[in-house]
Formats: C-alpha cells, sequence, structure tokens
C-alpha cells in the first residue's frame, strides 16, 4: 500500500502526514507539485501547511498545480484522496469538495487540542471509528472557518457527508461546527484538524489520527 | 557610460576630491570613528564604503560599547566548559555537540525597536533573522521561542503592540513551519515606550556538516540566493541601534523613514529548504544569512573570516527597485536572503537547485588571493578596503562605569514592612489575586496562536517550564530549551539577577529530564552612555559567565541590546538567559502536571526563605520594587538537577513544575490546572511566606506513591532538602491548602485563563 | 500599459470579521459615527494593452477571488 | 449616510509578498501580459453625515493604515 504525500512550496506538514503513513505500515511516497505523476500510489494526501504562503486566499494558488491536475483525475476515478487543513482548502478551491474557507471567526490563528465527533464512519478515511466516537486531535489554522451557502450545507447535511464536527468549542466559527466532509461517494475526504498530529501521545494529544490512516488501508484493499 | 552613472562616487573620485563633506555623522558616525576611516584608507571613503562602514560600525554590528566584557566569558570558560562546543561566541550561532553524531546550534536574538514601530513586521522579521542565523551554521531549524517585554498590561498603547507583535512571531514561525515551543511574556511599565522582542530558535545537524562563514578558497564564487534586493531598510542598524532611538524625530542618525521591513516567510520557507538541499550535497564552502546591514556585512564578515580576499561585482545583484545606488544595494536589509561561498565546479549544481525551488540565484563574486574586499559597479571600483577593518576590526570603547546612585537606597527600601496577608480569607483572596495578574496569568490566549507541533517532534511546549523537541526519531535523543529572565530581581542586584535568569532557565531545562548543556542569551540593557546602565550591563555579564563556569556549561553566543529606553529612563535591565539542555531519550521527559499516575505524593524541594525583595506578590499587591533579590546557590541547582535527573531516569518522578514568580501558590495551581487533577496541601510554618515567597532553587515534584521513600532517601543521601506538601487528589475537583482555603478547579481556571483574553480580545 | 484595479469583497451575507473588529475598535479610539466596516483586498495590476476585458474578468473570477465567498469589481483607471 | 472607501497599499519600496506572489502565478495558469500586482486592503464604511473629511484621513492613517509601510487613499462614493 503507497500512499503519496504531495508538498508545494510552503508545505509543511508534509514530514508529518508521511511519518503517519509508516506509522500504519504504508510506504509514505513523496509527491513534488511540479511533477504530474503520481507514482502509482493507492491514495493521496495533500498536507497542510502555507502553499504559496497563502498570500491570495488559502490554497488558491496550489489548486493550479500539476500534481493536481492528475489528484482531480485520480480521484474522479475513486482514489481515496485526504486533504488536511491547507489540503481540506486546496481541495475546496480545485472543486473537489464543496464550500470555502474564511479567516476565523476570533480572527487569530488558532492551535489547540480539539474533540472532534465521529459523524460518518462509512467514508474511505473514517471507516475505523465507531460512528459517534469522541477524538482529540490539534487543530492549528488561521483560515479555518468552513462555509458554504445554505444549499450546500443541507446538501451535506442531508446526506450525511459531514464526516467530523467540533464538540465542545468551535474553534473557529465554522458553519454548523463543521470540521470536515465528504465527497458523495466517500472517497474523498477534507478536514481542518492534523491526524498527522495525532498519531503517539509522545508528540501529540493522542494517537486517536491513527484511524484515519488505518482507513485508508482497507478502502485500497477491498476497493 | 549611463546618466545615472556619472555620479557614483568611486575610489578614484575619493583620491581626487579629500575634502569632500560627507554626511558621517547623519549615517551615526563620531568625528573620531569618522577619521580612523580615513586612517585605515589613506583617503576619504566612498559613499558605499561609507555607508558599509557605518552599519557595521553601529553599536548592533560591532558591540563597541559591550564588546570588552565579554572577557568575561572568556576568562570563565573552562577546557572542560570549551571542549562542549563545536562552535562558541564569533559565529553566527554557537554549536554544541549533544551526543550519537548530533550537533545543536542555538541563539536568541533581539528585534526590539522595530517591532515598537511596526509591531506586527518588526516581530515577524525578528523571528525570520534568528532562523536564518541557525541555517548559517548548516543545521535544519527546529523550533523557535519569543521572550516577549510589554509596557502595562492595561497601558492603551499595549493593546496596539502586544496583539501585533504576537500576531507576528506567529505570522512567520507559523508558515515557515517551525514550532514555538516557549518563551516569555512579562509586563512592566519601564517597556512601555521600548517593548523587547526577542527570538531565539534551534536547529540541528550532523556533526560534520557544520558550515562556518567563512570565504576561503582562491576562485570559489560567491552566490547570493533568495529574494530580490529593495529600498527597504537602508541605515536599519544604524538607526535602531542609534542613540537617538526614542520616537522624536530630528535627533542625529536618524533618517526620516523609520527602518522597517516586511517579512515574506513563505520565501523564507522555500530558502531553508533550498538551502538543505544544498547542504546535503555537500556543495557549499561557507555561508551567510544577510540580517543586519545586509550585504556590507555579508561580504566583509565572509572574507574577514576566510582568506581576506574577495571581489564582488555589485551590479549583477538582482533588484526590486529602480535606480539603487551602490550605497543603498550594500546597505539594503532586504530579508530572506543568504550568501554562499561555492566551487566553481559545483557551480551548476548550485544553480540547479536553486532553479528546482525557484529560488533566484545569482553569482556576484569570488575570493581572491587578496587582502582587501573590492566591489565595483558597472567596472568601477566603489569600495576597496580591508574587510577585517569593517567586519572585525571595528571600534572598541571603555564606557564609563558607575554604580546607580540610587542603587543604595533601592535595595534598602525593603519589603519587610508591607502589610501581608494573614487571615485564611486574606490568603485565599491573594492567591486568586496573583494568579489572574498579568504576569502570572495563563499564556494561552498568547501561545495558542503559535503552531507547536508542525514537524511532529514537539515533545514539550508552552505551557512547560521547557520546551523540548526530539532530534532522533530512532534513539529518541533530544533537546530542551528555557528561556528566563526577572528583570526586577536585575535591577535590584544585576549580578545576582542575572544568575538567578541562569538559574531558573537551568532549573526550567533541569525539570523537564534533561541535562543542561550550554546557554545563548540576549542582553537588553538601555543606553551604553549612561554609566548606570554600563554598570548594570557589566554585573549581569559577569554573573552570567561566572554562574556559568560555577553550573559548568558555556556561553555559546548572544546578542546585545543597547538603547532601550523611553526618554531618558531605561529599561528594567533585561539579560534574558536560554538554557540548552540534551536528554538521550525524549521518552523519560517529566510533564508539568501532576495527577498522570493515580496517588501521587507531593514534595517541595528546596529551601523556602521569607524572600520578597522584587517578587510578584510586592508588585502586584503594593507596587513596590525594592531590597535584594532571593539568594543564589547554583550549586545547589546543580544538585537540583542532578536528583531530576535521577527520578527521570530510574522513572521515580511523575510530574515537576519549577517555583519562581508567584511561588508556591503559583506552581500549585498551574500543576493542578495542567494535569486537570485536585490536590490536598499542608504548608508548614507561617502560610504567607510558603505560598508567595520566590526563594530560588525550588521545584515542586509529584512522585508516583510506590517510588516516595527511594525518591526521598536520595535526596537525603545527596543532602538535598525536601518536604512533604500533599498529595494529588484525582477525586476531588479543587485545591484544597489545609486551614487556608479550599477553591475550585474552575474558579481558578477562569482567575488564572480570563485575564490575557479580557485585555486583548 | 494599462492600469487595472481589482476591488474584492467577502459577499453580504457573509460574516466579516474583520471588518467588524475594525468597527468595534473605531469607538474605543474616539473615532464615532462610523456603522459599519466591511474588509476586502485591493489588487492593482499592471497590464500590457492586449489584454482585454474578458481576460481580466477571468483572472478575477477563477482566481483572484472565490465565487463562493466573494464578490469582485474589475475597473480599468488612468495611469 | 455616506459611502466612504478606504484603500491601502503597502509603500512602492516595500516589499509585498502578496502582490508578488499572484504575479508569479498568473503566468503559470496561462495568464500572460500582466507585468506587475500589488496587493492591499481596500475597506468600504458606512459614515453618519457629520463626520468630516479630517476625521477620515486621520482614521485611515492612525488605525487603518501604518505610514511606516503603507498608503493610503480615502475616498466618498455615492451610495
Ligand atoms: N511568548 C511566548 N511564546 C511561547 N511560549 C510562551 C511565551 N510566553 C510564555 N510562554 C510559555 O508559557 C509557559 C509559562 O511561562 P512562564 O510563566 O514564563 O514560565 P516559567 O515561570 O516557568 O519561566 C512556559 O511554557 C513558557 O515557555
Ligand atoms: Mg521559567
Amino acid at each position: 500500500m503507497k500512499i503519496g504525500v504531495i508538498t508545494f512550496p510552503g508545505t509543511l506538514d508534509d514530514t508529518d502526514a508521511q511519518r503517519a503513513a509508516r506509522y500504519v505500515d504504508a510506504e509514505a511516497v513523496a509527491l513534488w507539485h511540479a511533477d504530474a505523476d503520481l507514482h502509482g500510489v493507492d491514495a493521496v494526501i495533500v498536507p497542510g501547511g502555507f502553499s504559496y504562503g497563502d498570500y491570495l486566499r488559502a490554497g488558491a494558488i496550489a489548486r493550479f498545480a500539476p500534481v493536481m491536475r492528475s489528484v482531480v483525475e485520480a480521484a474522479g476515478k475513486g482514489m481515496p484522496v485526504l486533504g488536511i487543513c491547507n489540503g481540506f482548502q486546496i481541495l475546496c478551491e480545485a472543486g473537489l469538495l464543496p464550500g470555502a474557507m474564511l479567516r476565523n471567526a476570533g480572527l487569530h490563528f488558532v492551535c489547540r487540542d480539539q474533540w472532534l465527533r465521529v459523524e460518518n464512519n462509512t467514508t474511505a478515511w473514517s471507516s475505523r471509528y465507531e460512528q459517534g466516537a469522541e477524538i482529540i486531535v490539534p487543530v492549528k489554522n488561521m483560515d479555518g472557518r468552513y462555509t458554504a451557502s445554505q444549499a450546500t450545507l443541507d446538501e451535506l447535511e442531508g446526506e450525511g457527508r459531514v464526516v467530523f464536527r467540533y464538540v465542545g468549542v468551535n474553534p473557529n466559527g465554522s458553519c454548523n461546527d463543521i470540521a470536515g466532509i465528504t465527497s458523495a461517494n466517500g472517497r474523498i475526504v477534507g478536514l481542518m484538524p492534523h491526524p498527522e498530529h495525532a498519531i503517539d501521545a509522545l508528540t501529540g494529544p493522542s494517537d486517536d489520527g491513527l484511524g484515519m490512516f488505518y482507513s485508508a488501508l482497507d478502502a485500497v484493499v477491498t476497493a | 557610460m549611463t546618466s545615472t552613472q556619472v555620479h557614483i562616487d568611486t575610489v578614484a573620485r575619493a583620491e581626487a576630491s579629500p575634502d569632500q563633506p560627507q554626511p558621517y555623522r547623519e549615517l551615526g558616525l563620531k568625528d573620531d570613528e569618522y577619521q580612523k576611516i580615513r586612517e585605515i584608507l589613506g583617503r576619504r571613503p566612498t559613499e558605499a564604503e561609507l555607508a558599509m562602514y557605518s552599519v557595521m560600525w553601529s553599536e548592533h554590528c560591532s558591540y563597541k560599547s559591550s564588546k570588552v566584557h565579554f572577557r568575561h566569558f572568556k576568562e570563565n570558560t573552562t577546557e572542560e566548559m570549551r571542549s562542549k562546543m563545536l562552535a562558541g561566541i564569533g559565529e553566527n550561532a554557537g554549536v554544541v555537540d549533544i551526543g550519537d553524531g548530533w550537533a545543536v546550534t542555538f541563539k536568541v536574538e533581539s528585534h526590539n525597536h522595530p517591532s515598537y514601530v511596526e509591531p506586527y513586521q518588526g516581530a515577524a522579521t525578528g523571528v525570520g533573522g534568528i532562523v536564518r542565523d541557525i541555517m548559517a551554521m548548516g543545521a535544519r531549524p527546529l523550533a523557535v521561542l519569543d521572550p516577549l517585554r510589554f509596557g502595562p498590561a492595561d497601558a492603551p498603547d499595549t493593546r496596539r503592540v502586544l496583539p501585533g507583535i504576537v500576531a507576528g512571531v506567529g505570522g512567520y514561525g507559523n508558515c515557515l513551519g517551525l514550532p514555538n515551543i516557549g518563551g516569555e511574556v512579562v509586563f512592566d511599565e519601564s517597556y512601555a515606550g521600548n517593548p523587547l522582542v526577542n527570538a531565539a530558535c534551534v536547529g540541528a545537524m550532523r556533526v560534520e556538516d557544520l558550515h562556518l562563514a567563512h570565504a576561503s578558497g582562491t576562485g570559489n564564487k560567491v552566490i547570493l540566493f533568495g529574494a530580490r534586493t529593495g529600498l527597504d531598510g537602508i541605515g536599519g542598524v544604524s538607526v535602531l541601534a542609534s542613540e537617538t532611538f526614542s520616537g522624536e524625530e530630528g535627533g542625529t542618525g536618524r533618517k526620516k523613514l523609520p527602518a522597517v521591513q516586511v517579512g515574506d516567510p513563505f520565501t523564507e520557507k522555500v530558502l531553508i529548504e533550498c538551502c538543505l538541499e544544498l547542504f546535503g550535497e555537500r556543495i557549499v564552502v561557507g555561508i551567510q544569512d544577510l540580517g543586519g546591514a545586509g550585504l556590507s556585512c555579508a561580504t566583509s564578515e565572509l572574507a574577514s573570516a576566510g582568506d581576506g580576499g574577495m571581489r564582488v561585482w555589485l551590479e549583477r545583484v538582482p533588484l526590486r527597485a529602480e535606480g539603487m545606488t551602490p550605497a543603498e544595494v550594500l546597505s539594503s536589509e532586504s530579508q530572506e536572503r543568504m550568501c554562499a561561498v561555492v566551487r566553481p565546479e559545483d557551480v551548476p549544481a548550485f544553480m540547479r537547485v536553486c532553479q528546482k525551488w525557484d529560488v533566484i540565484a545569482t553569482e556576484i563574486g569570488e575570493v581572491t588571493d587578496g587582502d582587501h574586499l573590492v566591489i565595483t559597479w558597472h567596472d568601477e571600483v566603489v569600495v576597496d578596503v580591508p574587510p577585517r577593518t569593517v567586519a572585525h576590526e571595528g571600534p572598541e570603547y571603555h564606557r564609563p562605569i558607575a554604580r546607580p546612585a540610587d542603587q543604595d537606597a533601592l535595595q534598602a527600601d525593603v519589603p519587610d514592612s508591607l502589610p501581608r496577608p494573614s487571615t485564611p480569607d486574606e490568603l485565599r483572596e491573594t492567591i486568586l489575586r496573583m494568579i489572574a495578574s498579568p504576569n502570572l496569568a495563563s499564556r494561552k490566549w498568547v501561545t495558542d496562536q503559535y503552531d507547536r507541533y508542525v514537524r511532529g517532534g514537539t515533545v514539550l511546549a508552552q505551557p512547560s517550564d521547557s520546551g523540548m523537541i526530539r532530534i532522533d526519531e530512532e534513539t529518541g535523543r533530544g533537546v530542551a530549551l528555557a528561556t528566563d529572565c526577572n528583570g526586577r530581581f536585575c535591577k535590584l542586584d544585576p549580578y545576582t539577577g542575572a544568575q538567578l535568569a541562569l538559574a531558573e532557565a537551568y532549573r526550567n531545562v533541569a525539570v523537564s529530564g534533561a541535562t543542561p548543556l550550554a546557554v545563548s542569551d540576549c542582553l537588553n540593557f538601555g543606553s551604553p552612555e549612561d554609566p548606570a546602565v554600563m554598570w548594570q550591563f557589566e554585573q549581569a555579564i559577569r554573573g552570567i559567565a561566572e554562574g556559568c563556569r560555577e553550573l559548568g556549561i558555556p556561553v555559546t553566543g548572544g546578542n546585545v541590546s543597547f538603547y532601550n529606553q523611553t526618554g531618558t529612563t531605561a529599561i528594567l535591565p533585561t539579560p534574558v538567559i536560554a538554557v540548552l539542555g540534551v536528554i538521550d531519550d525524549v521518552r523519560r521527559r517529566i510533564p508539568t502536571g501532576i495527577g498522570a499516575e493515580a496517588g501521587e505524593t507531593l514534595l517541595l524541594l528546596g529551601e523556602t526563605r521569607d524572600e520578597f525583595g522584587g517578587s510578584e506578590w510586592a508588585n502586584v499587591v503594593h507596587g513596590h520594587l525594592g531590597g535584594l533579590p532571593p539568594k543564589v546557590d547554583l550549586a545547589r541547582e546543580k544538585l537540583l538537577a542532578d536528583v531530576l535527573l535521577a527520578g527521570s531516569r530510574d522513572g521515580m518522578v511523575s510530574a515537576a513544575h519549577d517555583l519562581s514568580d508567584g511561588g508556591l501558590a503559583q506552581a500549585l495551581v498551574e500543576a493542578c490546572l495542567l494535569g486537570e487533577t485536585g490536590a490536598r496541601v499542608f504548608v508548614d510554618g507561617d502560610p504567607f511566606v510558603q505560598l508567595f515567597s520566590e526563594s530560588a532553587g525550588r521545584v515542586l515534584v509529584a512522585v508516583p506513591r510506590t517510588e516516595e521513600l527511594r525518591f526521598t532517601d536520595m535526596c537525603t543521601a545527596r543532602g538535598l532538602p525536601w518536604s512533604k506538601v500533599g498529595v494529588v487528589d484525582p477525586e476531588s475537583e479543587s485545591l484544597e491548602i489545609q486551614d487556608v482555603a479550599t477553591i475550585g478547579l474552575a474558579e481558578l481556571r477562569t482567575a488564572w485563563e480570563g485575564t490575557l483574553p479580557a485585555l486583548f480580545d | 500599459m494599462a492600469r487595472v484595479v481589482v476591488d474584492v469583497m467577502p459577499k453580504p451575507e457573509i460574516l466579516d470579521p474583520q471588518g467588524q473588529a475594525v468597527a468595534n475598535a473605531l469607538p474605543r479610539l474616539g473615532f464615532e459615527g462610523i456603522t459599519s466596516v466591511r474588509q476586502g483586498k485591493h489588487f492593482e495590476l499592471e497590464v500590457a494593452d492586449d489584454v482585454d476585458d474578458a481576460t481580466l474578468a477571468k483572472i478575477a473570477e477563477t482566481f483572484l477571488a472565490n465565487p463562493v465567498i466573494e464578490d469582485w469589481v474589475v475597473r480599468r483607471v488612468d495611469a
């Protein structure tokens, strides 16, 4: 099982996402933004960071990278894709997921250990969790306030496509406390919190994030 | 020749017009300094040379007022201490060997004055600058810390300055992908017109990859890479360190435009990755960051530290602005630039790596076999100087030193007669008031704006006593870092105060289970032309140097920031000390919060005396500063560190928290809130003294019930005083201090965490 | 060479905490009478003469603004 | 009620990383002919009729912009 991890200029959590892949015994494959070749990976992670500085708008420039064309194409064929934080923003900008991210309601960068509820455990990235499980994972971002038109929100809620929801505190003013959503087919997931920082209680608040990477293994094997 | 070149001041022109008046005073040079330059060159300097000397001979770059005092460091560094250093004072940053083939480099820098003018960008570029210092050693930057000082928390200007500075530190560091693992936030009236923004960075490399900033090897190429050079920050160094910085216009040496640069963390992130790939290819002979004084500094320092000769074609420098003069190109402080020395045959490989990362790289010069730095601008010589005279042989002053006239009165004004709380109600009230005071309240509002997780190696971060990162994923080897300084103690007695800062940072590292190894400092003081300030400075530096000798850990480098004052009133003397420690396996780190294991016993290590001079209690409750600071006992600090290390090695300690500002009460509240557990505590003797004294050399530890005897026996055997002060009570939702007060955790949390959000949201 | 300005604003129905923060701060600083503030982005482009309005519209819509959350206006101005 | 626009731009000699990022990206997206981009902030204020130009200028200078690194323009527009 090979999990590809994309590096754009300004990507920060690529080594962490690679480490997370290795923790579940997957092979982590580094993918370079300028190289359209996905090098035979079975799943792709678009990691966090500030691609191109996020100077225009989070994810706005990265989505045009050659590698993203290949990701969009592979996703169309059902490859599991996970967008974390800036990766989530990029997937939204690329149209793989609906909605957009705005500046946090508090106007500050927020880094905190965040409780999430697993609202949908049928996606490629959440099948290892119990439905309704509460997990603690770091959240850290400047532009994490998920927003979408009312119609889109209704659709997401109606189809059970909200995968993770903030519990307790909503750290950024996100609509409906949404922390993460999925595509209609459950193969693409984007979330603001960082499961790759919750793979070991030594360096994170818990190892609750590992479930997402294990889920991807299952998704690939059973696909 | 184009028309713009007609006005260029060349060496030939300088020789032909020896009497042409030059604006050296406006550039911050004194009459005798200017004369000295003329003597060195045997003629008047060109405009470009003048720009170069003026920035390099500024206080900030030349350390002209402080240099003579550095001998204390030298004289107090034993062979044994020296043996741990791979690079020391004089290099971009100190480097220590931490074992397993790893070298670690760390340094603290100040960016005080720009941060007052433009809080966000001033702080941001402060972080950017220190990170490049670490890169210039060949290391990968791994984490940052930010010791900060502000005026009164409720002053209107603090509301302008603090949020901007915090956002700037975070904005740059977060975007760069460096976890922020510690720092300080301190409020005092003396910083009102002059906040302190110190920034520290730590990085690591394999020992064999250490790079020093030397340009050697005739024929080697000098390559400038990173951002384009623009008109920003010109003359910044001389202005920011100039005696006339005080907010009012019109002084000499002050330009109309304050020198503030805008940082571009994205470009710096790419530059880091590019540099690391270049280091990996082993094609970098020498490297230097461009910080204050820009190319003037980089070229003269590289040449001076190497064989001495260098030739630079200045017109090749990629520019961002039109019509820049050679003097401007040389002194621009545009950020996110580096300068490397590369063998000619490696230049193509160098360029390939830069291209991959979209980093602009330009060959601007080469190493020559002469002993002059020669810079041309379209074939005309604009600089021809012995580089050592620019970079390393600047002026050196023996400033007058005088113990302040009011020092005796200050020390005589002891806090003994200040009314103290005595009834349980008063004590309870005092506890709540103290933990909510700006200097003791939770720093969460600040630190939640910093990414502490990025890179996945952060083992401890705020609010732990020290930050800790894993360096080696295989072995678990890591480092801990803490910065501290209590300026109030330093004001009362700068020698002891500086040693107390050293002791506290040392202790903070030790309570995390790491072994303290080396020291860096950032010495923030008022004007060196004030003999009273120079006395504080000399006392502090001697305190640090002699303290380090006693602790057996070397000072590997540091930074001096003078002219921190509002009008003629200096800031509290603020020698910020950073201590670096090593831990062979981060898995045995000691956390700060208690209650990880059921039934822990709480022990207080060390002795509590009636010491309230400079204490936070005297400050908060009485607005009083006087008397003497607490006694410092470095042998005791060493013993404490040894005991904590043994306790961590043998699994005898499950949590530890050092006692400092606010004393035992503060430590107990923090330990409970961080561990989210209650505790029952008993204090012997005068409860006020027990709870609020700030005696040094004390640590609160939690030990599992099963280890209690073994641990206390060890303390007794080693001669470390200890006393049992309570037990962790996971069932209880409160901190119960027998015969004093029982306060619910929720009430404590509201008091402790509410202050900064109320002030700054 | 032509000069083009693009202003990008959060859509009216989208909460604009940045603008709100400015609005809230003004009375504290002693400025009364500002009833609402919205904050957006302002771009100034130098554009070759052969870049037509359709291209500019495309740049704004696909890149400078995100139509999900933002409105935009493109204006040519005299240099 | 009056409508006031304030545009705040980085001074020409000051680095503008945001504008630069946009300018560098445009050719990659297939848009040629944009030779320079600067990015700043655009504020839209609703202002009571008794707020005079001097006050607006003061707001812009002391609060919306930092004169050390930014220029600004204040304009009244028709509602
Ligand atoms: N500006 C800051 N940036 C990052 N961490 C900070 C900052 N200020 C304080 N901290 C962290 O908050 C915690 C409490 O700070 P402090 O009370 O100064 O600790 P101590 O008294 O142990 O030195 C520490 O972990 C410290 O590193
Ligand atoms: Mg401390």
